[in-house]
């Protein structure tokens, strides 16, 4: 009888642990996107996604912060007080992405220096500090980082959208110099979409980022409001 | 509102304005003036017409009348007493009161106000006019008091109390007469002038008395020769003993030049301070028209009946200016102008700028309206549709109050108060200048109303819901130290109370007094179809009927409640005897209504007899009641009745109690019962529904809970539990109802159980809702 | 060496405490004592004291806010008030619980008052008069329109009346002019 | 009987929008007489292009923001958008860099924005901005005046260099802007600009060849004609004095400011109000009343620090011409400087 109870029970807990992965993917991927909802981070997002290739880095490096930084936050959070707690983050953080830096500066040498200032500058990432103080500081370490990755994923896929975007209408190709992140062997996934002599050179300038970062939320808004209907 | 000497003006000032000296405002217009139409013929009466409409309320206050329906007036007879600052409403011919009811007023809303429509005897009979003497030997105050009584106001449009102005005469420095008349197509001023320069003169010479200004200056635009030049042959003639100089000065044509402010700003150069009246710079404007009619009122003793109103516009056969009495109603002059009626027409009252359009002609003139245009479609075109702004400026360069119209436009369409507020919305004249020159036919002016009238309406509710909360807190500590006494006094039996609770507390839980709750709801509406069906027949009979058993019921319920005490330890649930009660109740019930039926049909056969039919009525009806109230408390003793058939009879016996007060109300074939009557069924209907409440959920007389908030909290509890269990109790409920009509006996350690059941419930109620959120 | 270092943590320290005593002396001498918040909330408020939010009048509600109540709960004052209690306390605006109703005044039918006194108890803004068996009127520029009245009257003789359109409070809404009722003229 | 209701004022000036507009596209004329006349028909081509273009993708967007499509587009503002487009590009640039400026005129900088009325910067500014910073060779290929082409260039030349970037001979449109002497044309200002880069003064750049064989004159008559069209706007009282004589007044004071402190670095006022898009700028853009500050004193200053910043550009800047540029910054400015000089109200504090 109580075996059964139990058993019962904790198939509940099972589902409702699901359905928290759940919420958190679609909130992370769609609801409550960091990269066009939020609008959080939007230095780095319109700065350094000119190509795909360079979109991708800096993607990638933030969704590993955000993962390893949300896990931490989450395992010290019942030990840090209230009242220093920023701090010790923003520690968390900055040490993450010294490791980020010195990695990169390691293997990928030249996705390193094209992406420059914006690395060290994922320390002050609003999402990463957002999402430490809104949900790892507050939750479990399997939540909190399940959290991390779904945010990171969610702000790459908009840093990658809009890196194509850009790279299309700028130079007409894609994933263009990807074998500086990821070797060599990637160069056959450059692909040439277009040849022009004169190239949309709005859309490699920031502005263009901004007015195609626009359109991005406009799709997105739009979505949503057929979805509602 | 204190007079600062430092804003007055000085006397190099005014010695630059009487030498000729003039200055001119920040932007204005040029409309087309089609003044020549109505300008050329001499001033007629308009006639006497078959009603005269007379509104007599101001500002949503309506003073005391002096005549009532069926009254004979004369002309010039006051209808009304002087209330606070509002002048006195004169008979503007002779006649009877027709009615004193609600009229369509001359107002752009077209909503009714107060009035009295007199029937007009064609004979124009006046009061006999008791001649004043000399002004010049009064004093200033009984010739304002004079002014108001005569019931002048400002005849320029705004319709402002003249007395009013009149009375800050304090360090009055100059007294400007406003015959600009800038709008397009009105001329009565002109006309005016042109024909009553004396008498204009001799008005003046009045406010000169009252007001004692150095200088007095007659402001002319200068599309008026024949006007100016009638003024001056007049001045020539008379002998004016002024001490004043007086000035006739024209002013270029520009609207809105006869603008007080506008006007005040091209005399004398100076501005009135925002929100400020122009008495602060020691000046006063009276249009030439109120100059009219205070002569004729202080001279000749005649108080305001007339007025003189231009009738022009392309669709009018005749135009000019006639002189029209104060009630007459609009569709009389048209009919007399002989208007060519087309579709999609405008009917505007005042000038194309700043008038308003009225929706038909059933309106009466009032003392503000100086023009009634009826335009061709081709002469003033619907507006054409509004574009969007380009922000050209235009009407910022027409503004004369300076203002910037293109941003308060954008921030009367966001409605930011706060913003119109920046930007000086409140010193805007809405003379339509802006709209006026707006290439995107933007209908500015109307958006700055609606704004205004939004700002003023979320002030007036900012003000009341300070006022309510000084008064809220004011009662919470006024029931507080209550509280605080009732508690010290009755500490002792709230004790002993508790003890009783203790023991009682035993089956009753949530679900009971739900259920109770539910049923007495049900119970209600069930109830109503079922009186219903008795009283289909709705004859007197029935009427009768219905009445008795509500008074049974309720004369019932009180006797069973005074004879109830002590039974409660009793076995649950007699229902021999409960049926018993019932049988004898309906037994009663039927005699009664026998003996009813046959009353109420004498009183329609014999309506004169309708008294003593209903006295004998009565006595029967409370003989039967006294019947079964001693079977009742008989059975009483014995019967035991749970909280919810109480509670279920109590909703039947109030719903029809209600019904009873109803079919009470249609009825007329007894005048004398009718007042009577649905007093008692009233009371027998609260009694009732006390009782159901008391039965059915918390109390919120019970002395030691803030009844405020009990109140609150169940009416909450109440409509959640009702949704909840709505559906599976509907059934019951009905059947219950049918069932216990007549069964209620109810008492006192129940109605305990009750509350308790119905206080736990509403804890868990709160509980659960606190956990939902 | 040791000597940088000591420098190093000597500074460091000085600056901490030097921070520490400014942060610890102001959070005295800039203490709040009471929520100010509360008093802005309180305004934004319609206060027709009716309860409907399920507090005791608006005041206990707008603590409730400030400790973290809903924000929805105040049909009177509707999407707008919510709109304004949104922004002041920063936070994502909520659906209205319950609906927003046209503001109404009370309104007695005298010849059915029984002079009871009830609804002058209920009333949280005293905008009753009357007295016992003495017939009752509703001061209806005191009245919020709250209808706590209406609930304990035991003839049922309060109406909610819509207000009435006067030219005073006449919202120049020109395309719904009431037609026009004169016939007789 | 029952009458219409509507609001006061009942009279109203009978000017609307859609004349404003249309008064001053017709006021454009002269100058791009003038235009065509030194360059070849090709503005013309570039402004038929323009035309459709911009009534298209506007009647495109009202349709989709479910708004009046024929009443909007009949006010012209659309079209005077794509005109001014027209009108400021190379004569010869290819066909889809009008394209490109006219729809991303329209679709992103006025109806994104919520459409007329409603825009923060001047379209035909931002789409020029636009133009020259993405495509930044067909935005500075100002063929050489007819007179000086080493080919006579006839329509259907004209046509093809315009649809397919060559001539019906072959040439393309860079080849065609060297001149006889195998110099390549530049506007007057580009020609400074490369001058002063190059560390030669003002003086020696006026004598030599190079600026003699640009379309200098030809461009100072192109501004004596839009000087013409806005002294018509001005007398029809479409647009009012401040703004141009702000501007002119602002951008001859501070070049001339600039020209005495270093005549042979900095080119002189005269050289400054009849080159590049001055006259242009000065009565058909900045006075475009959706996006220039609306107070008497607010368009003063709006004019004067628009004045300021062509001068700083032109004198300093990487680019050769600045009144886009300067048109965007101050169109930034326009909310604070309205805001700023609000007039004294009747009776108000001052």
């Amino acid at each position: 009888m109580n075996q059964q109870v139990e058993e019962i029970e904790s198939q509940q807990t099972a589902e409702a642990e699901q359905g928290i992965y759940k919420e958190l993917m679609y909130q992370g991927l769609w609801k409550n996107n960091p990269g066009i909802v939020q609008l959080l981070g939007l230095c780095p997002l319109l700065a350094v996604s000119n190509t795909l290739t360079n979109a991708l880095g800096l993607g990638l490096a933030t969704l590993f912060v955000l993962t390893a930084s949300n896990s931490l936050i989450s395992l010290i959070r019942n030990h840090v007080p209230k009242t220093i707690r920023i701090p010790v983050f923003v520690m968390i953080i900055a040490s993450l992405v010294s490791c980020i830096q010195l990695l990169m500066n390691a293997f990928i040498y030249e996705l390193y220096l094209s992406l420059g200032i914006f690395i060290p500058l994922i320390v002050t990432n609003c999402i990463i500090i957002g999402r430490a103080e809104a949900f790892a500081s507050k939750n479990t370490v399997k939540h909190a980082a399940f959290d991390g990755l779904m945010m990171g994923l969610g702000f790459s896929a908009v840093l990658v959208l809009l890196g194509a975007s850009r790279e299309i209408l700028a130079q007409g190709t894609l994933f263009d110099g990807i074998e500086t992140l990821l070797g060599d062997w990637a160069q056959f996934l450059t692909v040439t979409l277009y040849h022009t002599d004169t190239s949309f050179l709005l859309a490699a300038l920031p502005p263009g980022a901004f007015i195609i970062m626009g359109l991005i939320i406009a799709l997105k808004n739009s979505i949503d409001q057929k979805a509602e209907k | 509102m204190t007079t600062q000497p430092i804003n007055l003006l000085s006397e190099e000032q005014l010695a630059q304005i009487s030498s000729g000296k003039q200055w001119t405002f920040h932007g204005g217009v040029h409309p087309q003036e089609n003044k020549i139409q109505s300008s050329g013929s001499a001033i007629c009466d308009a006639g006497i017409p078959e009603f005269l409409v007379i509104g007599i309320e101001h500002k949503g206050h309506s003073p005391e009348m002096l005549v009532k329906v069926g009254d004979p007036v004369l002309k010039g007879q006051a209808l009304t007493k002087v209330y606070g600052a509002m002048v006195v409403q004169h008979a503007s011919s002779s006649g009877i009161v027709h009615a004193i009811e609600k009229r369509t007023d001359l107002h752009p809303s077209g909503l009714p106000v107060l009035s009295v429509v007199i029937k007009t005897d064609g004979l124009d009979r006046s009061i006999a006019y008791n001649k004043p003497d000399n002004f010049r030997d009064a004093p200033s105050v009984t010739l304002i008091e004079t002014i108001q009584h005569a019931g002048i106001v400002g005849l320029g449009g705004a319709g402002f109390p003249s007395h009013l102005k009149l009375s800050h005469s304090d360090g009055i420095k100059l007294l400007i007469i406003n015959a600009a008349e800038c709008e397009p197509y009105i001329t009565a001023d002109d006309r005016l002038m042109q024909e009553h320069a004396q008498e204009i003169f001799q008005g003046i010479e009045v406010l000169e008395h009252i007001l004692q200004p150095k200088l007095i200056v007659i402001a002319v635009e200068d599309n008026k020769p024949q006007a100016v030049e009638a003024l001056q042959l007049a001045l020539q003639k008379m002998h004016l003993t002024l001490r004043a100089e007086l000035i006739i000065r024209t002013i270029p044509t520009l609207y809105p030049s006869g603008s007080e402010k506008q006007l005040i700003e091209i005399i004398t150069g100076r501005q009135t301070p925002l929100g400020k009246h122009p008495t602060e710079l020691g000046i006063v404007m009276q249009n030439v028209g109120t100059v009219f009619a205070v002569k004729e009122a202080v001279v000749d003793g005649k108080p305001l009946t007339s007025r003189i109103v231009t009738l022009t516009g392309d669709a009018l056969r005749k135009k000019g200016n006639a002189s029209v009495r104060i009630g007459t109603p609009i569709q009389y002059l048209l009919d007399k102008y002989q208007l060519n009626s087309e579709t999609a027409q405008k009917l505007i009252i005042g000038g194309p700028m700043m008038g308003f359009s009225i929706s038909h002609g059933d309106i009466p003139v009032t003392k503000t309206c100086n023009c009634i245009l009826a335009p061709t479609v081709q002469e003033i075109p619907a507006p054409s549709a509004e574009m969007s702004c380009i922000r050209c400026g235009e009407c910022a360069h027409a503004c004369p109050a300076s203002l910037l119209p293109q941003q308060l436009l954008w921030y009367s369409q966001s409605k930011d108060h706060d913003k119109l507020d920046d930007y000086n919305l409140s010193a805007c004249i809405e003379c339509g200048a802006c709209a006026f020159v707006c290439p995107s036919n933007i209908p500015l002016v109307e958006y700055y109303r609606v704004a205004k009238a939004e700002i003023n309406t979320a002030e007036q509710e900012a003000k009341k819901a300070e006022t309510a909360r000084i008064r809220h807190k004011n009662r919470e500590a006024r029931l507080e130290q209550a509280k605080i006494d009732r508690q010290a006094k009755h500490k002792q039996a709230a004790e002993k109370r508790k003890q009783q609770l203790k023991e009682k507390n035993g089956g009753e839980d949530l679900i009971a007094a739900a259920l109770a709750r539910a049923k007495a709801k049900k119970a209600d509406s069930a109830a109503g179809e079922n009186s219903e069906q008795a009283d289909t027949p709705k004859s007197a009979a029935a009427a009768a009927v219905a009445r008795a058993k509500a008074k049974k019921a309720a004369l019932a319920e009180a006797a069973s409640e005074s004879s109830a005490t002590g039974t409660a330890d009793k076995p649950k649930n007699d229902a021999v005897a409960a049926a018993v009660a019932r049988a004898k109740a309906k037994k009663a019930a039927q005699a009664q209504q026998d003996s009813q039926s046959d009353v109420a049909e004498e009183t329609q056969l014999d309506p004169k007899k309708a008294a003593v039919a209903a006295a004998i009525a009565r006595a029967k009806a409370k003989k039967a009641a006294q019947a079964q109230q001693d079977s009742q408390s008989d059975i009483a003793e014995e019967t035991q009745v749970d909280p919810k058939k109480a509670a279920v009879a109590a909703a039947v016996a109030r719903a029809k109690a209600k019904k009873a007060a109803a079919q009470q109300n249609s009825e007329t074939a007894e005048p004398e019962e009718a007042p009577s009557d649905p007093k008692k069924a009233a009371v027998a209907a609260a009694v009732a529904k006390a009782k159901a409440k008391k039965a059915a959920s918390a109390n919120a007389d019970q002395p030691d809970n803030s009844a405020v908030t009990a109140a609150r909290e169940k009416r909450k509890e109440q409509a959640r539990l009702h949704k909840q269990e709505k559906q599976q109790l509907a059934n019951e409920a009905v059947k219950n109802s049918l069932d216990t009509a007549l069964d209620k006996n109810s008492t006192a350690a129940e109605d305990r159980k009750a509350k308790i059941a119905a206080a736990v419930a509403k804890a868990k109620a709160r509980q659960t809702a606190q956990k939902d959120q | 060496m040791i000597i940088s270092i000591a420098i190093a943590i000597l500074t460091l320290g000085i600056l901490g405490a030097l921070f520490g005593s400014l942060l610890g002396y102001s959070s005295i001498r800039f203490k709040v004592k009471e929520d100010p918040i509360v008093e802005e909330l309180d305004a934004i408020l319609p206060q027709t004291q009716c309860g409907q939010c399920g507090y005791p009048g608006c005041k206990p509600y707008a603590q409730a806010i400030a400790n973290g109540e809903e924000i929805n709960k105040c049909p009177p004052g509707g999407q707008a008030v919510m709109l304004q209690l949104a922004e002041r306390m920063g936070i994502e605006p909520q659906a209205l619980d319950g609906e927003e109703k046209p503001k109404l005044v009370a309104f007695i039918r005298e010849d059915q008052c029984i002079g009871c006194t009830k609804c002058i108890q209920a009333c949280p803004v005293d905008a009753i008069i009357g007295s016992t068996r003495q017939m009752h009127t509703v001061i209806s520029d005191e009245c919020t329109g709250c209808e706590l009245c209406v609930a304990p009257c035991p003839t049922d003789c309060i109406d909610m009346n819509p207000i009435a359109l006067t030219t005073q409070n006449w919202q120049w809404d020109l395309n719904r002019i009431p037609t026009k009722i004169n016939t007789e003229l | 009987m029952a009458f219409m209701n509507s609001s006061s004022p009942h009279q109203r000036q009978r000017r609307t929008t859609s004349q404003i507009m249309v008064m001053v596209i017709l006021c454009l004329i002269p100058g791009v007489f003038l235009q065509s006349y030194f360059f070849g028909i090709g503005n013309l081509l570039q402004i038929t292009l323009a035309s459709v273009v911009a009534l298209g993708s506007e009647a495109l967007i009202l349709k989709l923001r479910k708004r009046p499509v024929l009443r909007s587009l009949k006010d012209g503002s659309a079209l005077l958008t794509g005109l001014l487009i027209a009108v400021s590009i190379p004569p010869l640039s290819p066909w889809w860099i009008v394209v490109i400026g006219t729809a991303f005129a329209v679709i992103f900088v006025k109806q994104l924005y919520g459409g007329l009325g409603q825009n923060l910067f001047n379209p035909a500014m931002a789409a020029y901005v636009v133009l020259l910073i993405s495509f930044p060779v067909q935005m500075t290929s100002w063929i050489p005046v007819q007179s000086l082409h080493p080919f006579s260039l006839t329509f259907m030349d004209q046509l093809s260099a315009f649809l397919s970037g060559f001539t019906l001979d072959g040439y393309t449109v860079a080849q065609l802007s060297v001149s006889i002497d195998g110099l390549t044309m530049a506007t007057p200002l580009d020609t400074a600009r490369n001058a002063l880069h190059s560390g030669f003064t003002i003086t020696e750049m006026l004598n030599s060849a190079e600026f003699k064989a640009s379309s200098a004159q030809a461009i100072q008559w192109v501004n004596v004609g839009f000087l013409f069209g806005g002294l018509i706007l001005l007398y029809k009282r479409i647009i009012q004095w401040y703004i141009p004589a702000a501007f002119l007044a602002g951008l001859v004071s501070f070049s001339f400011i600039a020209f005495a402190y270093n005549p042979d670095l900095n080119i002189s006022p005269l050289f400054h109000i009849f080159s590049g898009a001055t006259m242009l700028g000065a009565f058909f853009i900045l006075t475009d009343p959706v996006t220039a500050a609306t107070t008497v004193k607010g368009r003063i200053f709006y004019g004067l620090l628009v004045a300021l910043i062509v001068v700083i550009i032109r004198n300093i800047g990487g680019y050769p011409d600045a009144v886009a540029f300067a048109v965007l910054l101050g169109n930034m400015c326009v909310p604070l400087i309205d805001y700023y000089t609000q007039p004294k109200v009747y009776g108000g504090r001052a």
